[in-house]
């Protein structure tokens, strides 16, 4: 096993490799830029190296700056992580060529599934649905129009390096395709250095259901059943769930064997994910590979009693797989909910700043792998993901009561978080009767607003503190040593 | 003890009686009372009973008032009596009809109009981004764009006027 | 299901059992002391009731106020934990009488169960092997001393009434019995209001092996697998985990059917352990049957998937049991560590306090059954558990490693706890072997210290916080509102 | 700067110097030397890179120090040159061979020898308990009880004398 390895992320995800590798025996390098030198992955790792400034191209992103930060401290490997490096086959390349391990695909891999078209033609072959759509990607707005038209809208644009809905839109008439395409380009080039689009058509009424796959350096393929992620806000999952509640043995036969297919086709190494839009009809179609640790792998890990990133390293260090397909069980019912540090009050406009109180959720089956911590300051460059929380229970129904009483008891105070507009997902009836779709958000939560009805608790507490505090002094975060938000956010003018 | 109490837009009257006992007070708010019990468990956490119902309500002061916890819901409650008079409001994109200002801090991506264009209510003016989210500033009413005055890449905060414009038909004049 | 109940404890268990209430959409009623008016399972249930003084028989222990409580709540059912009533018939029977449902055995068989002699005399008579030992418990020291000569030293002095080690001692030669006898006697008066004592032979060098069992109102039993809890100290446990490093499937059939004859041969019903010793040799003999909630609990529930306290529960009010015996699987290896507030450096003497700084561990598989919090003074009155640290792993060295990891990262400072004494055990090699028996402490941390070696770390950050805090003046405990240490030691003279 | 920091019964030399850059420290501790990097996470939280290891410290001032927490394990760290010059020790029943004091708060259970008793080291004389614990406090030395100065059910604290014993043969006089 390696000795030391070096994590190339931030936050949450970084945080949660670094403990699967201390219990491991694994030194860990964590790597931040000026933004995050007290993040929490700096305080989690055994050393920590300074990539540059905080903009993401010159830190994160940075693929020299990283690659010598491993040779400078002696990492044997480098872990991604999700999202920055970890779907970028020239990084995964760079590694390859300095001699260090890539904890992840082939280089060739990624590139391969990264190429959406390319991917698609790829799964036809091998016999697994695909979505009627473009083959090739352009940057030609006059084509992707003339495209559209053919189809017929509804239509979907995707960027062609996309993933997490960036350089992504829905696009139901023609009058807003000029706008949709050329936001979602800029934001693709952005994102992914790549402005190229294609289009899709759009499924309606689909759910969303991934199925978990691990491949080891010796052929042998295995897949941890699905996860349904069909709660999404602007293209990005909010919650996801395993079991998904439309799945049925003969549903899961089928796309559980429609993933493996996927993994063999691609010369898939290491643990990915299969995505697949499922319609009501129980027809399924391949929407793309993750070629990296998912953020939602939590609910697939508490359910199988798998840990998924000890297996990722393993499978690096080339150990084969210990257990065949029939040896993996999955047990009771996992919900996991993503704290987006986003303002719901406010169209849900990401909320950076100073957490200035933070009480985690706890009890039996819960689990919260977060990326902050009191006092520290979120910042504006990444992002809006605090963490993940994630519960298991015997049923989806008292897995749903346990997310219920964990969000209800999570306190985050000084930053705005989605967890309102969780909780009231959670304790709605068509969550709770499994009616998850994508458009779920769109057609229950269009016009959620924040419910008042506790504003007077609120007023009373502010005045209970108030007439009480002249005793004990209530310290403001200036008191406890910490700067106020706004003077925080560097360099803002006001 | 009287207090005015704004939360988001609602403004509410607050009275504080203490009823005798030491660790009691009633509230009357609006037209609701309210008995509670209460104990200060932490600096930033109140331990109450209202109306016979426990529940921990978590506190710390924070921008122009204090953020407050109750039953899973965090709110900013700020006294109307202190605030300042005017001030740029964090508020949804909707409710300053006459302001295209970030709901956040932000940087600039796209500028879409120019001084003396036409446009309609709702028509995108200006891209923002923060935490790798674009959003679309959109125009308030119909009207003709009188001034920009940001650049791309500027880093913005709410309360910044980024676009002027002047009302086509405006309703109160 | 019931609408509301009444937890007849405190602390973590009370805590507890609340989360899986609020789970099921049931109403919690808590009771206190003066010395809990801010405890922790004060502030998490939806209503509380005083009910006296710190003094346990004026409180928790006073059968009146608790009835009087949940008549007054309304409450329909009592949940009594662990210690305090949990295993009093009377307040069973008080329960029966009121018409609320007390969530346990009926108060016979708590009865029958609770005279040690009764219960081994019944046990042997359905066939299960016991200890040899005294039939008949005695309040004569010299009728002891009488049976000691007789039976040659070591014996075990145990209560009749007792459980958890209070009342009970090993005396290996005749000059210690005398005070061994009259010290088991006080504790076991105070503690159970029953100062009979029993003898036992003393079983060398066996491991301490239990199983749970579940038991519905319809004569369906189950049990679900073992626990071995033999590191322990003063007859504490203190390290719970399962599977049992000795565990092997025929002994495991063996055991699990002796446990279901157990649970047959007394008309058990609700939640409850049947105790063993096992020697190397594989024997095993019956030492109690403990007919209440288990504090080394949440080991089966991760291994299990199994929420006991939601299955006691619905036992309570008639459900029958929804699985059989081959329904029941498990999975991983979960080992449980106790934070008992006690001084290492002290000779372990309890360490009541105020907890002036708590940052509790987290991640994959990690659980933190927890009554204490930051700012809350542990009162002196009461057992010392501040509550259970708790992990799960694929294996038990991966177990090992989490727990290492989890305990290195538990901050607890103003109060002393035995966090640094279970970190040497969790990482001596004779815990890594599995080679746990009862006597596991004498024989390998009779002479344990503190390890000093990061005693130069302390003083450089104690520096470190001197030299920088001229900007970020320290906050004190005085400074953040809250009474210094020996300020809140009510009357404790000085 | 220069301290004597006292962890238990062990007292330390520190010098700490600024190693001109502005976030590093070398220590001299005893004969070791320490290169240390810091940053201050929150008022209770160091980040210190010690040698090159990082390690997160949390502190708090309490009794008499700094509680400090490093690696899993807690210290009362003191400054030697501000302690009381004398005072009742906490520590190890053996440690404080003229003391019978208790060594934590407790409650006195059972008194269970009387003044003018002979008592042979190690000899149980007073029973005490704390959080449903007993412990038996023992004889320092073979010697006759003097004194006894508590009664049963008395609440007592580090400190106190207990019961006082004219040793024997004093082997220092």
């Amino acid at each position: 096993m390696f000795k030391k390895i070096l994590i190339a992320n931030r936050g949450e995800i970084a945080v949660r490799i670094m403990r699967t590798c201390r219990e491991m025996g694994i030194q860990t390098v964590a790597v931040y830029s000026d933004a995050d030198a007290a993040a929490a992955h700096v305080l989690e790792a055994d050393e920590a190296v300074l990539l540059g400034e905080s903009e993401p191209s010159k830190s994160y992103l940075n693929i020299n700056q990283v690659i010598i930060a491993a040779e400078k401290t002696g990492a044997e490997a480098i872990h991604p992580g999700y999202g920055f490096l970890a779907e970028n086959p020239d990084f995964a390349e760079s590694c390859e060529t300095s001699g260090i391990t890539f904890i992840g695909p082939p280089s060739r891999v990624i590139r391969d599934l990264g190429n959406k078209t390319l991917a698609r033609t790829m799964m036809e072959k091998a016999g697994v649905p695909v979505i009627p759509g473009m083959l090739e990607a352009t940057t030609d707005p006059a084509l992707l129009y003339q495209e559209a038209e053919r189809m017929g809208y509804p239509v979907l644009v995707k960027a062609v390096a996309g993933g997490g809905g960036k350089g992504m839109r829905i696009v139901s008439e023609q009058e807003e395709m000029e706008e949709a395409c050329l936001s979602a380009m800029s934001e693709a080039e952005k994102a992914f250095g790549n402005g190229s689009l294609y289009l899709e058509k759009c499924v309606e009424s689909p759910r969303h259901v991934e199925f978990q796959i691990l491949a080891d350096q010796h052929g042998n393929v295995v897949h941890l059943f699905e996860r349904e992620c069909s709660i999404q806000r602007r293209h990005q999952k909010i919650i996801e769930e395993t079991p998904s509640p439309a799945m049925t043995p003969s549903l899961q036969d089928a796309m559980g064997n429609a993933a493996l297919s996927v993994a063999l086709a691609s010369g898939y190494v290491n643990a990915g994910t299969v995505e697949f839009l499922l319609e009501p009809s129980g027809q399924f179609y391949f929407l793309e590979v993750n070629t990296r640790l998912q953020v939602e792998h939590p609910i697939t890990e508490m359910t199988t009693g798998i840990d998924l990133v000890r297996l990722q390293l393993e499978i690096a260090t080339g150990k084969p797989l210990a257990f065949k397909q029939q040896d993996i069980t999955r047990r009771g019912h996992a919900i996991e909910c993503r704290i987006y540090a986003e303002d719901p009050e406010a169209n849900f406009f990401p909320s950076p700043g100073l957490v200035l109180l933070h009480r985690e959720p706890a009890g039996p089956g819960v689990r919260n792998d977060c990326g902050i911590y009191e006092g520290f300051e979120v910042p504006v460059e990444y992002d809006p993901i605090l963490g993940k929380l994630i519960v298991m229970a015997g049923t989806r129904e008292a897995a749903r009561m346990r997310m219920t009483r964990a969000l209800e008891s999570y306190v985050i105070l000084g930053i705005r978080t989605i967890i309102p507009f969780l909780i009231d997902i959670l304790k709605s009836s068509e969550f709770a009767e499994g009616n998850t779709y994508t458009d779920f958000i769109d057609h229950n939560f269009r016009d959620w607003t924040q419910k008042m009805e506790d504003a007077d608790l609120a007023r009373i507490a502010y005045v209970v503190d108030e007439m009480t505090s002249s005793a004990k002094p209530s310290a403001t975060a200036k008191e406890r040593g910490w700067p106020t938000p706004w003077e925080t956010l560097r360099a803002w003018k006001i | 003890m009287k207090y005015r109490l704004k939360i988001a837009q609602e403004t509410a009257d607050v009275d504080a009686f203490s009823s005798g006992s030491e660790q009691n007070i009633e509230f009357i708010i609006g037209e609701e009372t309210y008995h509670v019990g209460y104990r200060a468990v932490s600096n930033n956490c109140l331990h109450l009973v209202v109306d016979g119902k426990a529940i921990e309500a978590f506190h710390i002061r924070g921008g122009h008032g204090k953020h407050v916890f109750v039953n899973g819901r965090s709110f900013l409650v700020e006294d109307a009596d202190q605030l300042p008079l005017r001030r740029g409001r964090r508020t949804g994109i909707d409710q300053a009809p006459g302001d295209v200002t970030p709901p956040m801090p932000s940087v600039v991506v796209r500028i879409m109009v120019e001084e003396g264009d036409l446009v309609k209510k709702g028509q995108g003016l200006i891209v923002v981004t923060a935490m790798k989210m674009e959003t679309t500033l959109k125009a308030p009413y119909n009207g003709r764009v009188t001034a920009i005055k940001t650049t791309v890449d500027a880093k913005v905060a709410p309360g910044d006027i980024l676009v002027e414009i002047e009302e086509e038909e405006p309703e109160n004049e």
